[in-house]
């Protein structure tokens, strides 16, 4: 997987090591800061402390107050100075503690960083990258688990990207750093530490285990805009993104459906071009996220793909999907679209 | 940590209700303290308590601590997710608790258990809650320690920092608007207060000047930041309320006496028409930020024995001695809650934890959501295997 | 129409006036305070001024200064006071000056007003109405042109409504305030004064030349959740709402195609039934709106739609919508999807 | 419409560029005037300006004036939609403009106009974004009076309030950051400060004390409310920067010679590596807020006669009358800029206009929203029918 998955960026040279997914960000702040001086990491604990999960963690060490440091507790300050600092030459790489408090910085990523280099006709533009955890599944109730990615998608300016495996973070970040646009960059934190199948009494299995884990210790790039098959099928297209890449491999696996699983790594610009490859050969469609379904991402999936290939559907596309309501604490793993509720969807999408 | 400017107990004037807040700015700078470190009260903030409220308020400390500890110990075990402390701030919660009247409305974070318990919430209610259980008042909505309690005026807490200021202050001006003799008091942390929503709140209490005391609870830390990350170049958070023309106290908050007094200056200040209150409680938070941190990282481990403001429990013990309240009879006040928080706490145990017994179904999550639930959640709910 | 709007909501009694939308909404506004003096209304300018777009004038006259007034520009501060005012017994109507620039208050609206309920399992509930202007045509450039309904649809626990004539303005607000659940309500700004069909060129039609423009002068509801059918027909459902209903009725009008076009006026929830109803009978189906195509709400309609009609769709589900770019000012009239984009799109849809 | 505490010129002190915060409260809360009414400079902030300097300012300020009734007269004609203009508060601009170096930059609002030209910014090049015509820097993109010039070191205005003041602190914090000796200085209505973006901005400045100058433009009115309404219950907007331990200065903002010293002092001071000030500008709007708004509705016709800190042109031109410089000669100054004015104008028109001539085309709608145009961009392009 790790060498298709860099398709397209750029090649992966020297030793891997294996890395989680939080080594894995780490590492990529740590080439791009050794590669490239104006590159500044910032947030809330993301000094000394390195980060709520460490993500940051030794960058201040090493590389001194000046480029890593801790903010005070103002989403917007932190997405509006990284706006001023990108504005005055630097490469602002910003971190939100959890997405679900994204919100108070919002306008100034849709109002400010999305519009900066239209509304001044690119005499001004605002490359930054705004790293933020998001997804269920740790018990964080309403206030720790959302995922809105729908909330940047709908906004054009943005570029939104979500890795699955700590070599696609790795590369997709200083992909998202190099970028020159701004950049939303969520993070699954359900596969910080493992590749999380949604079978969540059983142990989670480290990524040291895993071959996505295999990380180079340089630099290198996932492209922007490339999604990537997880697992190769004929019988049926899901496409997914983030933590639901292994819940959606491990549904495959215990339908033993054919199932071709794209990974689809950035969400905008979306890598329609896959998306229609594999539609057009599998005939069926199931659309996977954990965010809530009304408008969520998978509404944009859904109707892509029957506008693309409304000619080769045999069945409705499908979508599993959050429910419409907040995130609960206690009833977390019955409101998490694990496994079952994947599974339902691909007998679904597999009736007609 | 900072403390600046430590002025002795007895020290700060008491300038009337109706004062105009351009005249004390400086107390925004210096520090109202009532008891002293051998437990003796000076000046003119000394409140007119009895000692039996004094020992209510005690015990509220006691139970808070040995609730939190309790708790703590339940997240340990792997009964909950998660947990969060007070420790060492438990006065600024049970002492205001003590003063706000009963339809007054404390807006608060996640750091004021001491206020529901002062007024007079069931621990076992709260434990339902951090356990997530059936008998859960939030019904599994919201983490551990995120509780609510309109009937003893206590406003459902919010996992986003600081959203409750503002609407604290919008509380108000409801109060103010329908003329009842009502206030606000809204809770935020230091750290907090660099949210965009310590400005609205502040912006508009100082324009509709409504009745809303705004606490901040200055404990000295945000995760692992010092409070001087939010601070900045001011000498203290009271400092804020000046530049919004609004009267800021800075207030010892772990000095029963100093915050009873304080907060009923400010509440007779709004009851009488005066509009709203900062004042920042200084204090020092003795645990961890909450269960999923470890503060050894960043600070050092003896901290708290160096604060110069003490231990609130401490420190009131000391005082009640003076009133003729023995040691022994503190100790055994502590004594009977504890064992009282054990057996509530096996109680909650039984009901049910985050993996054992039971919890509320998922029916709720449905159904909360809207007054009437719309069709599309019905079909989901239906999807989910429900009904 | 209007007796069919009505349908499902409380009757209109009492003799009917002819008022533009603005006016409407000024007489929801008057009826309810006067009816209920918890009601209160709140905004930049809202007070004495009545607004910038005067939909609040005479209020303060009428009811004064502590149920209709002026804030500071703090759109965080207005639905934060709202919701705070709401919980301590009153029925706040706000208004944001333009929907583009709610984004200081989307904080407060999706992570207090809308989970309010819900974190507190009913103990507290949040009954606002937040009212703002959308939607472009008005040289009003990329900050006073904004249609961000699909990032309110995206959020449980929201109602979202949308009404294109002045009728159904005033039934839906009366609706929204006696809601015990927070309502955005965006009213169309290129229709306040007259139902605009998308030709720039021609003088306004005034409300006062179409019927939906006679409203009853007391309380009446067109309830939340019931679209209307702005125009029967047979061969395609054209799904829409605010100003591009009226654009659509001039590119059926225009394409000679028997189109029937759904008003929708409530976005969340959805009358689906009302929409599979018709795409089961005309078999195509026209999703057209003014917001950003990528993650709009259309793509949630076209999503619902191929999930519950898929058997009866004849060709693919086209979406006409404002393009994936920030609204600009010069060239307004080439960004506004105007009717000839939209008979574009129903030569598409009824191509096969 | 209130100015509080109308300090004589030449009353406020100068306090060293090195001066702590706190010893220079009262600077907030006075206003800090050169000229007097008869035009003469009194007291420690004269600043040490040539004539020629002051002429251009005088210069600069007709320019803004007779730029701004053109365009207003423009959107009359239906050339354009829309018309801000700045007059009475020209000086602010007009003066800050020749105050800042080459490489800083300036976050300006829509009613800085005055800057840019101060920066040397060609009307016609102002006219033509106005027009929104072929030839517009911006291509289109906004309305009328968004101008953008990053070579003259003038920040893209948004039509968003407030957004650009923590943006330029920002953009401080990189200039500290990277060394350079630059300094950025921010603009803020004073019905813009209740922003939350307001509170951001001067929290990252207290914090980081980078070399930043956030000004707060006070004309009295946001749109129809007057300053009160935001600034409630304090006495000044100075006064916020006192809540965060930053200098504060509250200046007569039709007085170009304490606009320039108040300024350069913050400058200096910002170099000198000791941070942020804030200053208050206290101007007076005298023309509608835009060409939608009608001020009859909500405030007195004369107001602006009778504001007590004049018009800043007249006062400027008193001034160099006693320098020698005549009326005759700043009429003639006056005359030879309208009819350059009058001259760009038809330039710019016979470029285009809103509705006649060439605009920018469609193509820059979707040229302009990545560096490189994506996919779905290219394919909605071809639906556009271009390509
Ligand atoms: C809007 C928002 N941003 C970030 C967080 C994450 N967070 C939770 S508590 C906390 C620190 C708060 O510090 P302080 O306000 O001082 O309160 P304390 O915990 O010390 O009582 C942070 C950053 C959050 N809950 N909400
Ligand atoms: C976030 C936001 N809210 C509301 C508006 C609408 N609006 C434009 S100008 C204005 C008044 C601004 O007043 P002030 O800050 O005093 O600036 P002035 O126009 O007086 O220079 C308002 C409310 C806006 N542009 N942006
Ligand atoms: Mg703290
Ligand atoms: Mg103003």
């Amino acid at each position: 997987m790790s060498a298709e998955t860099a398709a397209g960026g750029t090649p992966a040279p020297g030793t891997t090591v294996s890395m989680t997914m939080i080594e894995a960000i780490r590492s990529a702040h740590h080439v791009m800061m050794e590669r490239d001086e104006r590159v500044v990491a910032f947030g809330e604990d993301a000094g000394a402390f390195g980060g709520v999960f460490r993500c940051t963690e030794g960058l201040q060490e090493r590389f001194g107050e000046a480029r890593c440091f801790d903010t005070p507790i103002s989403e917007l300050g932190i997405v509006a100075t990284a706006i001023g600092m990108a504005v005055n030459g630097l490469r602002p790489v910003a971190e939100i503690q959890f997405a679900d408090y994204v919100y108070p910085g919002y306008d100034q990523i849709v109002s400010e960083a999305a519009r900066m280099r239209f509304r001044s006709a690119g005499d001004f533009t605002s490359p930054i990258v705004v790293r933020m955890p998001v997804g269920g599944g740790i018990y964080g109730g309403n206030t720790h688990s959302q995922s809105p990615e729908a909330l940047f998608t709908h906004v054009a300016g943005l570029i939104t990207m979500i890795p699955s495996n700590p070599y696609d973070a790795k590369g997709m970040l200083i992909s998202a750093i190099e970028c020159n646009d701004p950049v939303i960059f969520l993070e699954p934190k359900r596969v910080y530490n493992g590749p999380f199948d949604g079978d969540h009494d059983k142990p989670l299995v480290p990524w040291s285990k895993d071959p996505r884990g295999d990380v180079p210790e340089g630099h290198y790039t996932v492209p922007i805009g490339k999604a990537a098959v997880a697992r190769p099928g004929n019988d049926v297209t899901i496409l997914t993104y983030g933590t639901m890449v292994h819940v959606a491999m491990n549904a495959a696996e215990q339908a033993q459906v054919d199932a071709e699983i794209l990974d689809l790594r950035t969400l905008l610009p979306l890598d329609l071009e896959a998306i229609v490859a594999s539609v057009e050969k599998t005939g069926r469609c199931l659309v996977v996220h954990e965010a809530t379904r009304t408008s969520g991402f998978g509404a944009e999936l859904s109707a892509q793909v029957q506008e693309e290939c409304f000619y080769s559907l045999e069945a409705p596309i499908v979508r599993v999907a959050g429910w419409d309501t907040p995130y609960p604490y206690s009833q977390e793993w019955e409101y998490f679209p694990g496994p079952n509720r994947v599974l339902a969807g691909l007998r679904r999408v597999m009736e007609d | 940590m900072t403390v600046a400017d430590l002025q002795p107990a007895g020290d700060a004037y008491r300038p009337p209700t109706d004062v105009a807040a351009r005249d004390i700015m400086d107390l925004a700078f210096g520090l109202i303290r009532v008891l002293d470190d051998e437990g003796m009260a000076h000046g003119p903030w000394i409140p007119n308590l009895s000692r039996d409220t004094l020992v209510e308020i005690l015990g509220t400390m006691f139970t808070t601590r040995a609730y939190d500890a309790r708790m703590m110990k339940a997240q340990r075990q792997g009964k909950t997710s998660f947990s969060m402390r007070s420790r060492g701030e438990e006065a600024i919660g049970a002492t205001t608790a003590k003063v706000m009247g009963p339809d007054d409305m404390c807006f608060p974070t996640y750091r004021q258990a001491s206020y529901l318990i002062g007024r007079g919430q069931d621990p076992l209610v709260m434990m339902n809650q951090v356990y997530g259980n059936a008998a859960d008042l939030n019904r599994g909505t919201q983490i551990s320690g995120m509780y609510t309690a309109a009937d003893l005026g206590f406003f459902s807490i919010s996992g986003n920092l600081a959203t409750q200021m503002p609407q604290a202050v919008g509380w108000a001006m409801a109060a103010k608007a329908k003329g009842e003799p009502t206030a606000a008091l809204g809770f935020v942390g230091d750290g907090s207060t660099a949210e965009g929503d310590m400005h609205a709140a502040l912006t508009f209490a100082s324009t509709y000047r409504p009745p809303v005391i705004l606490a901040i609870v200055n404990n000295q830390y945000a995760i692992s930041t010092d409070e001087e990350v939010a601070r900045g170049s001011a000498q203290t958070f009271a400092q804020r309320g000046i530049g919004y023309g609004l009267p800021s106290l800075r207030v010892d908050g772990n000095d029963v006496l100093a915050i009873h007094s304080a907060t009923s200056w400010a509440r007779d200040r709004a009851l009488d028409g005066h509009g709203p209150t900062v004042i920042e409680f200084v204090t020092y938070r003795a645990s961890a930020h909450s269960s999923s941190d470890d503060p050894t990282r960043y600070r050092p481990e003896d901290e708290f024995d160096e604060f110069p403001l003490g231990d609130p429990i401490k420190r009131l013990r000391l005082h009640l001695q003076h009133l003729g309240y023995t040691n022994d009879q503190a100790n055994e006040l502590d004594t009977t809650i504890r064992v009282m928080i054990e057996a509530k706490n096996d109680e909650a145990e039984a009901i049910g934890t985050i993996n054992t017994g039971e919890r509320p179904p998922l029916s709720k999550t449905f159904e909360l959501v809207y007054e009437t639930m719309p069709a599309h959640l019905v079909r989901q709910q239906k999807q989910a295997g429900l009904q």
